[in-house]
């Protein structure tokens, strides 16, 4: 079983599965987020409650689910990085950071802009907000500690760690957040609720979700592919491979 | 492994960084100084009136000893790395989460400690009352060996760094926080005279925690930066 | 002269490799290290010869490759192979702080070899006599340094990596060292060390490997 | 049409929210489309470099 894994995961192999995969990945993301937004912005019904506004959903809360599905992905990639020393998925935790980095960032503005038609305020430190607030800054201290250190593969292995800690520490995060939230609720409820979800209202939010999951899977990989070339640019099969290919 | 010479190991490396820091007296002091003019500044840039530094009085002393703390982590592993002695110390035989554990405890005595033995004066500065003073101690004592032990796992990731000092507190301070509002709210809670008992079995849990997991990260992180 | 080491105990590396900053400072080295035979490396300065030390002390994973103590790989059980072994690098870990004495009760708890002399002896067979209870900070480079060897005698391992062993060491000391290393590997004991500094051993107990490109 | 982007009077909100999204999307796609070609570019060079003072290699 191990040589198989070690095959697929060697950088060759990882390379040409990417370059096969990279043009399916990026066409399907760009149907599914066109065929998303024309439903959340066109089909879906207005809410009764918020009005138009209420469409920010369509971005906003993939956003969220993505920032905290990359950080898992980031965390067991770094620990098999790190047990299995696969070059590959350091790569792939180490590629997966500036995207779910800057899908935490979307989250939190995209929530401040939808917090501000309802509440007047930009900013509400409600649960879910500070929670991804806190959650970004576990990603910068990742980006940070991977460029702070040269050497590539101790980088890797100390984001590893990082993760590790950090993916630990989430779910406490996320209840200190919930139960210091609830403390200070006071009488109104600012609770950050989503409209109650009609089926016509839920769909462009599945599809969305959808597409940034290929999204992500399609730029992860397009960072990947970068790693590769700049890891292996002495090895013969890169450079048959660039001799070959004279596009 | 006779675990004679397991308990052997951690005390003499306990004894050694006790010894190291007692004969370095500016270790001791400057984080304490460094807590006690933090807290200072708060009556200074909000203002005198008491109603109100009363209220931000466990937010203020417990911000502080987390910044405190801080500054003092980066003196478990700096000396050892520039002089070899973290290399002897990963290549002993013993179980290197034993020896870090040790030097943990060693940062706590010296660093934790006398945050906790002063936090009493400074909160009565800040006009806390009497029934929080036992919350203030109890948070802090469950708490700064949290911070000692999930910091060192911090410190020990960026030891091989020569600018590591803001990286460490990038790293450090978001996984402080469940500490933070634990603690900080239960001294608010006591000081309103309500039992904090769900607080401080919050606090314990973390401990627990914390002293099982974080010295197995921190030899992890060691032996990933000497490398 | 009986071996103390049992004849067991064999350092094999097999066709090792390691680059630095994709610049690969060595590749496909093996060699094995019998009881009774000392390693001598030598090459210029940023040939790798710390590296290849950190290597095989399994501070460094090597890039291909692989150590073996008694057949099995150093990797997988750290704590057998790190009880045979004593690593003494350029910083060699003497703490300015504490005392010969108390820098060598460290190390002592941290090995897990019984001593068969005590400290005092230690310290005075490396010409440290009368230092014993100094900070280490007032005394020289090359007695700190003896301090560091003095573990040598204090935790007697089969085998020895000795980073630079010779250096800020004055005439005398240096023919001391000479002598203790020698003498430990007349013994059945193993040495690797990096110096260009001589060692009056015979061939069949001495082989040298040059790094220089 | 116009109603579409008047969004119900929430246009700003709407639109800077998507846009941000468009914006942060296409960076994580640009930059390392654009990192693959200087890096192609490199390789190539420093290939050329090698041919060019072994050529019989």
């Amino acid at each position: 079983m191990w040589s198989f894994i070690h095959k697929h995961a060697s950088p060759k192999h990882f390379y040409l599965l990417a370059e096969r995969l990279i043009p399916w990945l990026g066409w399907s993301t760009l149907i599914l987020l066109v065929v998303g937004l024309y439903q959340g912005l066109i089909v879906a019904p207005t809410d009764y409650q918020q009005g138009e506004s209420y469409r920010i959903i369509y971005v906003h809360v993939p956003a969220a689910w993505m920032s905290m599905f990359i950080y898992m992905v980031m965390a067991t990639s770094g620990a098999i990085g790190l047990v299995w020393k696969i070059k590959m998925a350091d790569a792939v935790a180490s590629s997966s950071a500036p995207i779910g980095a800057a899908f935490t960032l979307l989250a939190l503005v995209t929530g401040s802009l939808w917090g501000k038609p309802m509440w007047g305020t930009w900013w509400v430190w409600d649960a879910r907000l500070t929670s991804e607030l806190i959650l970004l800054f576990l990603y910068l201290g990742f980006i940070a500690l991977e460029s702070a250190i040269e050497d590539r593969r101790t980088a890797a292995n100390a984001c590893a760690v990082l993760a590790l800690v950090g993916v630990v520490n989430i779910p406490i995060i996320h209840y200190s957040v919930e139960w210091w939230n609830t403390l200070h609720q006071g009488a109104t409820v600012t609770r950050f609720d989503k409209p109650a979800m009609a089926t016509s209202m839920l769909i462009p939010l599945l599809i969305m979700a959808l597409g940034f999951k290929l999204y992500y899977l399609y730029a992860m990989l397009l960072r990947v592919r970068v790693k590769i070339l700049e890891s292996e640019k002495d090895t013969t099969w890169m450079k048959e491979l660039i001799t070959g290919a004279k596009k | 492994m006779k675990n004679a010479s397991l308990s052997n190991a951690f005390f003499t490396m306990l004894k050694r960084d006790l010894t190291l820091a007692l004969r370095t007296r500016s270790e001791i002091a400057n984080p304490l100084l460094f807590f006690i003019i933090v807290v200072s500044l708060f009556p200074l840039a909000v203002s005198p009136e008491e109603s109100l530094l009363r209220t931000m009085a466990p937010g203020i002393i417990w911000v502080a000893a987390l910044l405190a703390t801080m500054l003092s982590l980066d003196s478990i592993f700096r000396s050892d790395f520039e002089d070899g002695s973290l290399e002897q110390m990963l290549l002993s035989p013993q179980p290197i989460a034993l020896l870090v554990l040790g030097k943990i405890m060693a940062h706590w005595l010296v660093s934790g400690l006398p945050l906790i033995l002063i936090a009493p004066i400074l909160g009565i500065s800040l006009f806390l009352p009497g029934e929080a003073m036992f919350a203030l101690l109890a948070t802090l004592a469950l708490g700064t060996p949290v911070l000692s032990l999930v910091g060192s796992i911090g410190v020990a990731l960026t030891v091989g760094l020569r600018r590591g000092g803001v990286l460490l507190s990038l790293l450090v301070l978001p996984l402080y926080i469940p500490v933070l509002i634990f603690a900080s709210n239960a001294i608010a809670t006591a000081a309103a005279g309500i039992s904090i008992k769900g607080q401080l079995y919050f606090l314990a849990a973390l401990f627990a925690l914390a002293v099982t997991l974080a010295p197995m990260a921190t030899a992890a992180a060691l032996r990933i930066s000497l490398r | 002269m009986a071996s103390e080491y049992s004849a067991k105990q064999i350092l094999e590396v097999q066709s090792l490799s390691c680059t630095r900053e994709d610049r690969d400072l060595f590749s496909g080295l093996s060699f094995t290290l019998t009881p009774g035979h000392a390693l001598q490396i030598e090459g210029p300065n940023g040939s790798g010869k710390t590296t290849i030390l950190r290597l095989l002390c399994g501070l460094r994973l090597p890039d291909e490759g692989d150590i073996l103590w008694n057949g099995q790989s150093i990797f997988e059980d750290r704590a057998e192979y790190l009880s045979n072994l004593a690593y003494i690098g350029h910083a060699h870990g003497v703490k300015g702080e504490l005392t010969p004495l108390e820098n060598l009760q460290v190390s002592q708890a941290m090995s897990a070899v019984e001593s068969p002399i005590s400290a005092d002896e230690a310290l005075e067979k490396l010409g440290l006599f009368g230092f014993e209870d100094a900070p280490s900070r007032t005394l020289s480079a090359g007695q700190r340094r003896r301090v560091a060897l003095a573990r040598l005698m204090l935790n007697p391992v089969p085998l020895w990596i000795l980073d630079e062993p010779f250096t800020a060491i004055d005439i005398h000391g240096q023919k001391q060292i000479e002598n203790m290393i020698t003498e430990h590997v007349l013994r059945g004991g193993m040495a690797i060390l990096t110096s260009h500094h001589p060692l009056d051993l015979s061939d069949d107990h001495l082989t040298s490997l040059n790094l220089a490109k | 049409m116009s109603e579409f982007f008047h969004m119900g009077g929430y246009a700003f909100y709407v639109w800077a929210s998507y846009g941000l999204a468009l914006v942060l999307m296409l960076w994580n796609v640009i930059v390392p489309i654009q990192r693959k070609k200087q890096q192609l570019t490199r390789i190539k060079r420093k290939l050329r470099h090698e041919q060019g003072n072994n050529p019989a290699a």
